[in-house]
């Protein structure tokens, strides 16, 4: 089984998760979409280290996870807190960033 | 006796962040007692050193960044032994001042002093001009904030300008200094940034050309000259004092330090090509920071174009390419150190006996009652003019008779430069301490602790007065050898033939 | 060998479609199932590509545990649709259309001219990699700073979800004073007391 | 004890005075700094005749000595160490700096007994005689500068000794900025003579320049020119004088003892202690003979119309230090030092009695005010009509003696030095004048009501007031203090004027000539190596020389006399027939007009100027304006990015990756 099927793969799934991260205002599935732009970047991780035959990128793809898990655990926090102050859920919304 | 220089260049960071834990009022005194045991720590380095050995002492030299060849190198030798010590010496009287005066958020601003301090050191010591980078632009973190967060006045405009200037100036160094280290690197080679090696390899001289600009700018953005120098009224106005005199006093020679130990021993060809150029520059900044500063009315300001001037001399002295003029340049920047730090302590001391006043026509006067703060104010102002008598004379007779020896036009318009300066100074002593009372002054004569924090500085002045060979004898053999190959150019013969062999090699 | 390709496309496929059907799917509770199955099919390729451990925690710490976490969410704010609005503005036409062009060049790099150096059957494998005890013993020896770090990672973030989402008092009784917004678009998901 | 011993014990006495008055001026009771500070150059004066006996000890060719005490700075050629050189020029010059000042000392006890700045007087005036007499000892260049700076400092602490008073600091800051001038053409010199000889040491100099530059080389003579710079600085010759009358705001023993006796005496020193130099470039000791006679005819023209009374003998000083630097430049090194001496002695009297007056006048200076002093103040006119019969060259008085036998040396040269001479003549007939004018005008006539009030036993007591503008003075301070002291009234004050007055009278006899020549025999070993050392007029030739002198002297007087005793209206009728040449006068020729169109106003318009247009339009405006447009301009841009929608960023971040791949790619391929 080649590899590379393994990497095209995961960079389509990146490619779907960027476009989502990029349309869709709900701040919620903007999370999921980070979610899968991680997860492809997990695949990429694994087909390298089978690759390489070196279990490190195994591992990378375990912090990786953990990283997304925090991610999640903020995010989620902060849409909570959005909902409980009132404020509409959108990301167009949020843009107290402006310069 | 071995000295380590890691640990003279994170005691005060160290103490800082000891500070930090303390309780509120305690910062100040663990700040102020690292800033203390910096300076026994250099003067003990002093009386060690070794003066008849030309190379580094105490060095340090650990692998950092591998990849990239940048090295953890610390070393001192003449050229930077008594920029140390005048950094360990500015601190102390800077902190004492700060400490024994009410500031809001102290754990912080102390800190920041701290940090200040660190940085200035590593800048000072390092040998590697990566880890010298990373110095120099940590030097403006610390102070950034102390400008823009205990300053007075218009703050934020000032730090505003201060940090575009010298960040600028600085990106515009990083970029020279990767250009330096990845063109210096032979083919096959090992990329490398530290001084020794550089001054081994060679660049082409068209490249030297626009590197060595690239650093002068920087430089010349630090120390500041004419026409540089667009941050410095804002910026001087706005700083708290004892900031303001490291500001001016420490800071401002790192710029020129960087001349004497990068650009000439790395560069010679390059720095040989601008001299005229730079020289020009010196010259013009010694007349022009003179005139401004003779037409000034805030007290601040004169002393912050007199700075301009002196600076002048110092960048004269060192592109003069003769070996008394770098000497009198190394002298001068100790001494012009010396003496601006008094002298801020001493204006702050005056706006608060006029309520705040630093116009000269708000002082006058102050004199009468308050003649101890009067003397050290004349002994300070007649240094600061380089009155025959004081170190400062010296070196600034070493640098005129080094610029007199090639340049003697440009030395002799320098010497206008001289009797300028006798005119601010005197005319700046003579309107706060003189004349009528201003109307809001109060006077009053200098308290113990701020005499604490000044009198050792001018019994300093006094004494290197008396014997400024100390300096002299223990930086001459380094100075010597920076300046060899771009002198050497200057005289008609080839760089690298006459730089002489260092040390461990 | 078959079999193993048959795996792999099955798989790949599902993983794909879950993957769209996050980004197409108008309502979030559909979007967060979709992810589920678009993870399982991730695991079963991680599977194929000898990552035992890593397949289980995905199935286990991710399938289960996250994305409950998120229903959970949805269902507490209500997942109500996002209409297909059409998309005013450059971001929703470049969007997608640099989306593209970024897959474009990765597949143009993997199969075209990247790897050649690569051996792509993979190496040689030796008996238990990637199971639960290799990766175990690295993460406690070589690894250990990483793991360790992760770890208070989670700490912190678990504390500060729990700061984050907490029932702040002044503000709740501040809040209804506001109430809905009437001058925002209705169509987005909005907070209906 | 060696010579050398001797000499740093000269310098130490004084230094030692200055710590104690100065570290000490919270806990010196009463006049104790004073005691100590006279005590002090006391000192100093006998470690100088300790010196005396030394040298004259040495072997007559051999008769110097150096020593140094540590290495100042030495860097490549440059080497100087702190380092002394006795010899007999030096211990001449040091027994006149320290018994003239000891008396001043002892007269300013009295003087300034009720300053607020008692101690501080002295430290300062401790502090200028050490600085002196470095000067004098130095065995180097480098500290010759020191110590040639360190009395500027002095003489500028001193003139705005009264620093309450915008006259005094004015006056104080231009001797200071002049000084500085003169320091500067010295540091010059200093390294052209380092540049060729590579030697900065008085006896290693000497001995090179004679090998290293040929007669009247352009280097020698630029450095003798810029030695006369300096020299002139302190002098106050022509054209850098300016600051010397202003400078009589000081206190009048300051005036006796600086801007009289010693420190604008330095010039002449100067010259002759580098006379090996400038007989190597004869045109610049030709230049230093006709600036000297030129101020000499100048001042003294000057002197005739000022009413000042300190002023009037301020101009005086100028025009006597003319002779002096005429006597060094024309090889009359023993000539001129003679008169050094002499005017130190008769000049610091005539300055004692001036302060003696104004002090009875309670501060006035004017001499339109004065008159009629001689009932009320015996003893301050005796001394001072002493005085100005010696500065009027009256016969066989000792100013008589050291004029002359300049004026003899000078003619003796021939050729166009005898022009010189002849003017020296005339500036002595003017001399006679202008001295007993002060003397007529201040001790004759009908007593003023102050010296009425002074011969009932009362001092006058006026409202304190600043003499040069009339301004009310800032009480709260007390400067220049209530009290005025006469001589008549004060012991200090007349144990200081009864030995200058008689050394003023008999101090001729150390140069009579054919008869004595004492100074002319102790001075020989440091000149014996002039080329013109052989080269003195007869005695007869003098003594014809005295003879003329002499005349003119009397004459001058008698005209003095008869313009403001016999017929007093004389004066205001020539003043109002020839009034522009009185107003040219009277405004000092006009030089500090001209200074201030040359010098002062166009560094201040540059000031201006670069405060106003290059610091706001080109550093402000095109430099740092430039530089924060361009930061500007970026963040304008970088805001128009930041729009704060979440979204963007991403596609900003997403249009970065695929650039970064697409790179990558095209380099890879």
């Amino acid at each position: 089984m080649d590899v590379v099927w393994f990497l095209v793969l995961s960079a389509f799934i990146f490619v779907i998760g960027a476009a989502g991260v990029m349309t869709r205002r709900n701040p919620l599935v903007v999370l999921l979409c980070l979610e899968l732009m991680l997860n492809a970047g997990n695949l990429a991780l694994v087909g390298f280290s089978r690759m390489h035959g070196n279990e490190a990128g195994q591992i990378f793809a375990l912090i990786v996870m953990v990283i997304a898990a925090c991610e999640v655990v903020i995010g989620l926090g902060i849409i909570v807190a959005m909902y409980r102050n009132r404020l509409p859920i959108d990301v167009d919304e949020m843009s107290e960033l402006r310069g | 006796m071995t000295i380590h220089l890691s640990i003279v260049l994170f005691l005060p960071l160290a103490a800082g962040l000891v500070g930090a834990v303390l309780p509120r009022g305690m910062a100040r005194w663990a700040v102020l007692a690292g800033t203390v045991a910096v300076l026994a720590y250099a003067i003990a380095m002093i009386a060690d050193f070794d003066s008849a050995a030309g190379g580094l002492q105490y060095e340090t030299n650990d692998q950092w960044i591998e990849e990239l060849g940048i090295r953890y190198q610390l070393g001192v030798d003449g050229l930077n032994l008594f920029m140390v010590l005048l950094t360990a010496i500015a601190w102390v009287p800077c902190t004492l001042w700060a400490a024994v005066r009410e500031q809001d958020r102290p754990k912080l601003f102390f800190f920041y002093m701290g940090l200040a301090e660190t940085a200035v050191l590593g800048a000072f010591m390092a040998q590697d001009l990566a880890l010298f980078i990373v110095f120099f632009d940590l030097m403006l973190v610390p102070f950034y904030f102390l400008i823009g967060g205990w300053g007075t006045g218009d703050r934020v405009r000032a730090t505003t300008k201060f940090v575009i200037y010298t960040l600028s100036g600085s990106l515009l160094m990083l970029a020279a200094a990767i250009a330096l280290g990845v063109l210096a690197t032979p083919d096959g080679g090992q990329l490398s940034f530290s001084l020794e090696v550089l001054e081994q390899r060679s660049v082409p001289e068209g490249t030297q050309h626009w590197i060595v600009l690239l650093f002068a700018l920087a430089f010349f953005v630090k120390a500041p000259l004419f026409p540089l120098h667009g941050w410095v009224p804002e910026t001087y106005r706005s700083t708290p004092i004892p900031v303001l005199a490291l500001l001016s006093g420490v800071l401002s020679k790192v710029g020129v330090y960087g001349f004497l130990r990068i650009v000439l021993p790395v560069m010679p060809e390059g720095s040989q090509h601008w001299q005229e150029l730079f020289i020009v520059i010196a010259v013009f900044s010694i007349l022009y920071g003179s005139v401004l500063a003779f037409s000034q009315d805030n007290v601040r300001l004169v002393v912050a174009y007199s700075s301009i001037a002196q600076l002048g001399f110092i960048v004269l002295g060192i592109f003069a390419l003769d070996d008394e003029g770098a000497q009198g340049a190394v002298l001068q920047m100790l001494n012009h150190g010396l003496v601006v730090v008094p002298l801020f302590l001493i204006i702050g001391l005056v706006a608060a006996r006029s309520g705040g006043g630093e116009s000269l026509k708000e002082l006058g006067g102050m004199a009468f009652r308050a003649p101890v703060l009067a003397a050290l104010f004349l002994i300070t102002t007649f240094a600061t003019l380089a009155m025959p008598g004081s170190a400062n004379f010296i070196g600034e007779v070493l640098v005129l008779f080094g610029s007199f020896e090639d340049k003697l036009v440009y030395g002799i318009v320098a010497s206008v430069g001289v009797v300028l300066a006798a005119v601010y100074m005197i005319r700046l002593f003579q309107r706060v301490m003189h004349n009528r009372v201003g109307p809001a002054v109060r006077s009053r004569d200098i308290g113990g602790l701020d005499l604490a924090a000044t009198a050792p500085l001018v019994a300093v002045i006094v004494a290197l007065g008396l014997y400024p060979q100390f300096v002299v004898e223990r930086t001459e053999k380094t100075t010597f050898q920076q300046i060899a190959a771009a002198k050497a150019l200057a005289d008609g013969g080839e760089a690298r033939a006459a730089a002489p062999a260092r040390q461990g090699e | 060998m078959w079999f193993e390709q048959l795996l792999f496309f099955i798989a790949g496929i599902g993983a794909l479609a879950g993957a769209l059907g996050v980004v197409l799917l108008r309502n979030p509770f559909y979007s967060v199932l979709s992810l589920v199955g678009h993870l399982l099919a991730l695991a079963v390729l991680f599977l194929l590509l000898h990552a035992e451990f890593l397949a289980a925690g995905q199935v286990v710490v991710y399938a289960g545990a996250v994305m409950v976490l998120y229903l959970f969410v949805v269902a507490y704010i209500g997942g109500s649709d996002e209409p297909l609005r059409p998309e005013s503005g450059a971001i929703g036409v470049f969007g997608p259309l640099f989306a593209a062009a970024v897959g474009a060049e990765l597949c143009i790099a993997f199969i075209a001219s990247g790897l050649k150096a690569l051996d792509t059957q993979g190496a040689d494998l030796g008996a238990g990699f990637g199971a639960p005890a290799a990766i175990g013993e690295l993460l406690l020896t070589t690894f250990l700073v990483a793991f360790e770090a992760a770890s208070f990672l989670l700490l912190v973030a678990a504390v500060g979800a729990v700061v984050l989402a907490r029932r702040r008092r002044g503000l709740e009784e501040e809040g209804p004073a506001v109430g809905p917004r009437s001058d925002l678009p209705t169509d987005t998901m909005e907070v209906r007391a | 004890m060696s010579a050398t011993s001797y000499g740093w014990l000269v310098l130490a006495f004084p230094l030692a005075g200055l710590l104690v008055t100065s570290l000490g001026w919270r806990v010196l009771p009463g006049r104790t700094a004073g005691w100590i500070a006279s005590g002090a150059i006391l000192g100093s004066f006998l470690a100088s005749l300790g010196a005396l006996v030394q040298v004259q000890d040495l072997p007559r060719e051999e008769r110097h000595a150096v020593d140094s005490i540590w290495t100042y700075a030495a860097t490549g050629d440059f080497d100087v160490e702190v380092g002394i050189f006795v010899d007999p020029l030096a211990v001449f010059m040091c027994l006149v700096v320290s018994g003239v000042s000891f008396l001043i000392h002892v007269y300013s006890i009295s003087y300034v007994s009720g300053d607020h700045g008692f101690a501080r007087f002295f430290a300062y005036l401790n502090y200028f005689v050490f600085s002196m007499l470095l000067l004098v000892l130095a065995g180097n260049f480098i500290l010759l500068i020191v110590g040639w700076a360190f009395v500027g400092a002095a003489s500028y602490l001193l003139i705005s000794f009264w620093y309450r008073r915008d006259t005094a600091t004015h006056a104080g800051i231009k001797a200071f900025v002049m000084n500085v001038i003169g320091d500067v053409g010295l540091v010059i010199a200093a390294f052209l003579i380092l540049n060729e000889t590579g030697q900065l040491d008085y006896l290693g100099v000497f001995e090179r320049a004679p090998e290293v530059f040929a007669q009247n080389d352009g280097t020698i003579v630029a450095t003798c020119l810029l030695l006369l710079v300096g020299a002139f600085a302190k002098s106050a010759q022509l054209p850098l004088h300016t600051w010397l009358p202003d400078a009589m705001e000081g206190p009048t023993p300051v005036s006796a003892l600086i801007h009289a006796a010693t420190m604008v005496t330095a010039g002449v020193y100067l010259i002759a202690r580098t006379f090996p130099l400038f007989e190597l470039a004869p045109t610049a000791a030709d230049i230093g003979a006709i600036i000297g006679t030129a101020t000499l005819v100048f001042a003294a023209t000057v002197a005739l119309v000022q009413t000042d009374l300190k002023r009037v003998i301020a101009y005086s000083t100028m025009s006597q230090i003319g002779y002096m630097v005429l006597g060094v430049s024309v090889a009359a090194y023993s000539a001129g030092l003679f008169h050094l001496m002499t005017h130190a002695f008769f000049k610091a009297l005539l300055f004692m009695g001036a302060g003696s007056v104004i002090g009875a006048m309670a501060g006035i200076q004017d001499m339109d005010r004065m008159g009629g002093f001689r009932k009320a103040m015996p003893f301050t006119f005796v001394t001072f009509t002493i005085g100005a019969l010696a500065l009027a060259a009256f016969p066989f008085t000792s100013g008589f003696f050291s004029k002359d036998e300049v004026l003899a040396y000078t003619i003796n040269r021939g050729g166009g030095y005898v022009v010189l001479a002849l003017a020296g003549y005339f500036g002595a007939a003017l001399t006679g004048f202008y001295a007993f004018r002060m003397v007529f005008r201040v001790f004759g006539g009908e007593p003023v009501p102050e010296a009425k009030e002074l011969e009932g036993g009362h001092a006058a007591h006026g409202e304190p007031m600043n003499p040069m503008t009339g301004e009310p003075e800032d009480t709260d301070v007390g400067f220049p203090g209530p009290e005025h002291n006469v001589a008549e009234s004060s012991p200090p004050m007349k144990f200081a004027m009864a030995p200058l007055a008689f050394l003023a009278l008999v101090a001729g006899v150390v140069g009579i000539p054919g008869v004595t020549d004492t100074l002319e025999h102790f001075l020989e070993p440091t000149f014996e190596s002039s080329r013109y050392i052989d080269d003195h007029p007869s005695a007869g030739a003098e003594w014809v020389g005295l003879a003329a002198g002499g005349i003119i002297s009397v004459a001058s007087i008698y005209v003095a006399y008869v313009f403001f005793v016999r017929r007093r209206g004389i004066t205001l009728e020539l003043r109002d027939r020839f009034p522009k040449v009185h107003a040219f006068l009277f405004h000092k020729w006009y030089f500090d007009e001209l200074y201030d169109a040359v010098f002062v106003r166009p560094t201040a318009t540059a000031g201006a100027f670069g405060r106003r247009v290059v610091e706001t339009d080109f550093v402000q405006g095109f430099i740092v304006g430039g530089t924060t447009g361009i930061v500007r301009a970026g963040t304008s841009f970088a805001r128009a990015i930041q729009t704060g929608f979440l979204r963007a960023y991403a596609l900003l971040l997403l249009l970065g990756v695929a650039g970064l791949v697409l790179y990558f790619l095209l380099a890879s391929s």
